[in-house]
């Protein structure tokens, strides 16, 4: 088996000068939310590590994440991510079909120490019957890849957190790829978790990169999400803030708070409590983002955010607070009722068996 | 279960109420009633906290008139009110409080503390938690007709002095008169000049007025007990002697107690409003003030301060008039601190002066108006209860300061106009 | 039950019991207390000026004389709870748009800072109020359980809603979420403790301001 | 982009006081940087895409610290420039990609940016490129 060039070897291969690694490296950098003085370091690991083999899955999903990365305006370092990992099996990228492409992930799967890319998520209900491809279930191909794996990263919130999938009332029983090891039904292997709905291009490439250039899984946050790219919520980070602290709040989307850009919060923005890099690394190449275009964030790449009440309400209105509310009332007054019907009669009672005082009770 | 504290149960179920209720689940322990308390404030003990005196009565309230409350008392969490506890705190419910309701002014939320003594004081009286010397004038009241024991012939007595002493006859049961006077027993026994000053009064604005036979004395020791019943049969005797007399309005002494007890507690007692007036001596003296009827002449040098009666001021109402009439007289007439409806009580009120087991209490919370009234330098206090005014005396006794204690009434009587009437 | 699960279940379901076991709870308790009844005064009424339950009601909110130099920490540090309580309770931005939701009321919120300083202040307010129950012989003799428990279940709110907003301690979903099932507590409690004053204390203060009304003396 | 153009949406910059307060940080960063560069060489830059900014707010900036003596292209998989601003030793750095969309800009303060310099590398390559030139001429 031919030595896997480094990468650095390959850039240099494509006949691209050292003005330009450096430029990546910066690129990089930036890509990775990591400070700009960490070029030389990312520099200095390009140059040792050694291109792996990726295998990506594709299960109870929509391709919008493969659209997503795809999509990327960030061409040139895509481009450089793909020359960077060999990219072995890809449904909707690979050329390969049929029996050829399950053959591909079988030969990629002799060499351990690969790293597995999944997006949707994986349906366990019913012996998983719910979504197979070339005859295996998702559950035991993942099972399978999983087994020799140096990691999962989990793209998009289905392989995430179950995502779309496992909406409520969650039919095919779909879970995510952490959940799985967390029930010991996959083995148990370190995980990136990049959820969103879809994730950012930027983001996706950003995760591969800091992992192909250190070798090691990023610091993580407790749902398994890189620090760098979630470790802030949209709200924190996002430039329509001041508008929130000065209590500045459209009301609806066509109001004059809307159209001056004032905080979205009272319209369902999930700002606060939604960890990505929409506020900073934004879309289409830094273009925008939700609440830039006047939408509020509907939390995307939260576990649940399908099921956590209308995209439209406040975050701290409630679903649906006054359901008992008639009924409590009812039953309040009922109660209420009860006990002043009874205590009128203890009262009436006593006042009929009033027995007048006399000096003889002051007595004992 | 005693069958004397399940008669009081019973009582306190007929007692409890909604501004009761209310009170009790308003209450949220900031302790700012014993602030103004003079037995918390001269003694630091904190069971003198006014809301405290009352924890058996909320235990029943709970127990009785809430649905958590039977619950936690089915489950053992609230534990029955027993005769020991009563006992316990008798000395709470009567030898420290005067019923001065001071607490129910300042209270945050709103709670009528006094309201809420007084109410319990019913419990507590029948089911024999009273102490010896309320009980004692209770039933001198009821069965001679006054408290101190003063019969008919002890007035006819003083009457016949008072004549002797003024000139002026005094009426007795005479019927149609406008006025109907009243005496307390303090007033026949120590303080027989109000006797006289009233006639001398009565004659300079021209007044119809008489003493009734059957109804002479005023105080309620059923008020101050505790017992609707017995206080009941007190006032009826007033009822039926004035409605008999047929008199236009009831003149009560300077007695605080006396004053409240028919004043406001009257009609509700016989249960119907009353076919006539009842005002305080200093009421009518204002009235007659105001109408020209009473002239003075001379004025009191010395520097004077009064003493609110709290039965007078703070759950009277009786504020401006003793004002008017210090003025017509003294000279150099000073107010204490607080004075007026925030006064403090001289520490004998609410039959706490009947009571011997409180009178080492009572001089000890003394020492609040022995400040107040050091602070205004006064040579002599005036006041307008008789109750009050033993009280002082006895106070200022011990703390051997030497300072007279004057009846407004008297105090205007010696002043009255000569000239014509 | 990751973060989010709890999230939403504090908003969903766990608003729902306790709205709805506050809302029984304080129509119970209001209908056992008040149906109790008073009687009718019988006695001549005596009239004036500033005198009736309304004006108590008011006049009640204001230290009588000389109690303010008697009990400093009961009426500063309990007018700086109750307000600041209010302030943070009712101007903080989300808290009206959640009052929006449930009653259709709105009014303007004040800026974030303002209300983080007002919780500042509460909370600093609470915890000197609960020292000086400590403290204050009066107050440790009268405190039950209840006083302890009743300050906790009100704190607890102000001080996770500040930790929530401010990134303290916890990631914001997780206190938020401890937030809202903090104020589910109170909620709960509500009408079951002391904490129900905040709705007898009006009728308390006007029944005794009637009574006392009817003497003409106004209190 | 036109058509976006019409819809009436005005996004309104706050005026200073109420802005993302990042410009006036930026600012700052910027002084202690260039203090640092003169007492100890060190350089520094500032990834202005990690920066939440309100919109306007880069225009502001690129306002406030104008427009210097040096503008350079660098031709690297795709087009950089590298403007001098008005401040001497602080560069405006903006890297694109080949089909011309950002990448990455900073804002870094030296003498001269790395990316301008000719690396050691490629200079060593140079060398064996242009004597393999000479030689080549040579046998020609």
């Amino acid at each position: 088996m031919n030595r896997r060039p480094t990468i650095a070897e390959q850039l240099a291969r494509q006949g691209i000068s050292r003005r330009a690694f450096l430029k990546f490296c910066a690129a990089t950098a930036s890509l990775m939310a990591l400070p700009p003085g960490m070029a030389p370091a990312i520099a200095e690991a390009l140059g040792k590590i050694r291109r792996p083999s990726v295998i990506w899955l594709s299960f109870q999903e929509c391709t919008g994440c493969t659209e997503s990365l795809t999509r990327s305006h960030s061409p040139t370092v895509e481009s450089l991510i793909f020359d960077m990992i060999s990219l072995d099996y890809h449904h909707t990228l690979q050329a390969a079909s049929g029996e050829a492409a399950e053959h591909a992930r079988e030969e990629a799967m002799k060499e351990p120490g690969y790293l597995v890319l999944v997006d949707g998520s994986i349906p366990i209900k019913d012996g998983g019957i719910y979504s197979t491809i070339a005859g295996i279930s998702n559950l035991q191909m993942l099972k399978d890849t999983v087994e020799n794996a140096a990691a999962v990263v989990s793209i998009g919130t289905c392989a995430a957190f179950g995502g779309i999938p496992m909406a409520n009332p969650n039919p095919t029983g779909a879970a995510g790829v952490q959940a799985l090891m967390d029930q010991g039904l996959i083995a148990r292997k370190p995980v990136i978790n990049v959820p969103g709905c879809p994730p950012i291009p930027a983001v996706i490439t950003g995760v591969l990169a800091h992992y192909l250039t250190f070798g090691a899984i990023p610091p993580l946050d407790a749902l398994g999400r890189p620090l760098n790219f979630y470790g802030d919520s949209i709200h924190d980070r996002c430039y329509r803030r001041p508008f929130y602290d000065q209590g500045k709040f459209a009301k609806t989307f066509d109001d004059e708070g809307a159209r001056k850009g004032w905080c979205l919060f009272e319209l369902g923005c999930k700002g606060p409590t939604t960890h990505n890099a929409c506020a900073t690394t934004k879309w289409n190449d830094g273009t925008s983002f939700p609440i830039e275009s006047g939408h509020g964030c509907i939390g995307c790449s939260e576990p649940n955010f399908w099921d956590a009440g209308s995209f439209y309400k406040a975050l701290s209105a409630p679903a649906d607070p006054l359901s008992f509310a008639a009924g409590a009332a009812v039953a309040g007054a009922a109660v209420g009722v009860g006990m002043s019907f009874m205590n009128r009669a203890k009262k009436s009672s006593a006042k009929a068996a009033h027995e007048t005082a006399t000096l003889k009770d002051l007595e004992k | 279960m005693s069958a004397s504290l399940e008669k009081g149960v019973a009582v306190l179920k007929e007692m409890i109420d909604a501004p009761i209720a209310s009170y009790f689940n308003s209450c949220v322990h900031c302790g700012l009633c014993a602030e103004a308390c003079l037995f918390y404030t001269e003694t630091g003990d904190p069971k003198y906290t006014p809301i405290h005196k009352l924890e058996p009565l909320r235990r029943i309230y709970e127990q009785e008139y809430t649905l958590l409350g039977k619950l936690a008392k089915m489950v053992g969490l609230s534990k029955p009110v027993t005769d020991n506890e009563l006992e316990e705190w008798k000395e709470l419910v009567y030898n420290s409080c005067t019923l001065c309701a001071r607490c129910s002014l300042v209270c945050p939320v709103g709670n009528d503390i006094v309201y809420m003594v007084r109410k319990f004081r019913e419990g507590m009286a029948v089911s024999g938690h009273a102490p010896e010397g309320l009980i004692g004038a209770t039933t001198r009241a009821i069965e001679i007709g006054s408290p101190m024991g003063v019969k008919l012939p002890a007035v006819q007595a003083q009457m016949k002095h008072v004549h002797k002493d003024v000139g002026i006859e005094i009426p007795m049961d005479q019927e149609g008169a406008e006025y109907m006077v009243l005496l307390s027993s303090m007033e026949i026994m120590n303080f027989p000049e109000y006797l006289g000053a009233i006639a001398k009064i009565m004659k300079q604005a021209g007044k119809t007025w008489t003493l009734c036979s059957t109804a002479f004395e005023a105080t309620n020791s059923g008020i101050q007990i505790g017992s609707s019943d017995l206080a009941k049969v007190i006032v009826n005797r007033i009822v039926e002697g004035a409605e008999r007399l047929k008199v236009k309005t009831v003149i009560s002494p300077e007695c605080g107690h006396a004053y409240t007890a028919l004043r406001w507690d009257g009609a509700n007692l016989v249960g119907r409003p009353f076919s006539f007036k009842v005002l305080h001596i200093l009421e009518v003296l204002d009235e007659f003030r105001a109408q020209g009827l009473l002239k003075t002449e001379g004025f009191e040098m010395d520097r004077m301060t009064f003493h609110d009666p709290c039965q007078l001021v703070r759950r009277g109402g009786v504020v401006q008039q003793p004002r008017n009439l210090m003025n017509m007289v003294a000279k150099d007439f000073v107010e204490m601190e607080d004075a007026g409806k925030y006064n403090w009580c001289c520490g004998g009120g609410g039959g706490v002066s009947a009571n011997e087991d409180a009178e080492e209490l009572r001089l000890q919370v003394f020492k609040i108006k022995k400040g107040q009234l050091e602070k205004t330098g006064a040579k002599t206090m005036v006041t307008a209860c008789a109750n009050c005014r033993i009280i002082l005396e006895e106070g200022l006794e011990h703390y051997q300061m030497d300072i007279p204690v004057v009846g407004l009434t008297e105090m205007i009587a010696e002043h009255l106009a000569e000239s014509k009437s | 039950m990751n973060e989010m699960e709890l999230l939403n279940w504090v908003r969903g379901p766990g608003l729902n019991i306790a709205v709805a076991v506050f809302l029984l709870g304080t129509i119970w308790r209001l209908f056992e207390i008040y149906s109790l009844g008073r009687k009718q005064d019988l006695s001549a009424p005596r009239n004036a000026a500033g005198a009736s339950g309304w004006h108590t009601v008011v006049r009640r909110s204001m230290p009588p004389p000389g109690m303010l130099k008697r009990s400093p920490v009961s009426y500063i540090g309990g007018y700086a709870f109750h307000i600041g309580l209010a302030i943070v309770v009712f101007l903080f931005a989300p808290h009206i748009v959640l009052i929006e939701n449930l009653i259709g009321l709105s009014w303007p919120a004040l800026p974030s800072q303002v209300v983080d300083l007002a919780a500042v202040v509460t909370m600093a307010a609470m915890v000197l109020v609960l020292v000086d129950r400590i403290n204050k012989p009066v107050k440790r003799f009268l405190s039950t359980f209840e006083d302890y428990f009743t300050w906790a279940v009100t704190f607890l709110p102000v001080l996770t809603g500040y930790l929530a907003v401010q990134h303290l301690l916890l990631p914001y979903t997780t206190m938020l979420a401890l937030h809202i099932l903090s104020v589910e507590i109170l909620l709960v409690v509500l009408p079951f403790t002391k904490l129900f004053h905040v709705f007898t204390l009006f009728a308390s203060r006007w029944y005794n301001g009637n009574a006392n009304a009817h003497k003409g003396v106004p209190v | 982009m036109s058509g976006l153009d019409n819809i009436p949406v005005n996004v309104e910059a706050p005026a200073m006081p109420f802005g993302s307060g990042n410009t006036g940080a930026i600012l700052a960063e910027l002084e202690t940087s260039l203090q640092t560069l003169l007492t100890s060489g060190k350089e520094h830059s500032i990834d202005l895409r990690s920066l939440p900014l309100l919109p306007g707010e880069l225009d502001y900036l690129r306002e406030r610290l104008g427009k210097g003596e040096v503008q350079v292209d660098v031709n690297a998989l795709g087009h950089s420039t590298v403007i001098e601003t008005a401040i001497r030793g602080v560069w405006w750095v903006t890297h694109r990609n080949a089909i011309d969309n950002v990448m990455a800009e900073f804002l870094e303060v030296s003498f001269c940016p790395d990316i301008i310099r000719a690396q050691r590398d490629d200079v060593r390559e140079s060398l064996e490129t242009l004597a393999a030139l000479l030689a080549g001429d040579n046998h020609s």
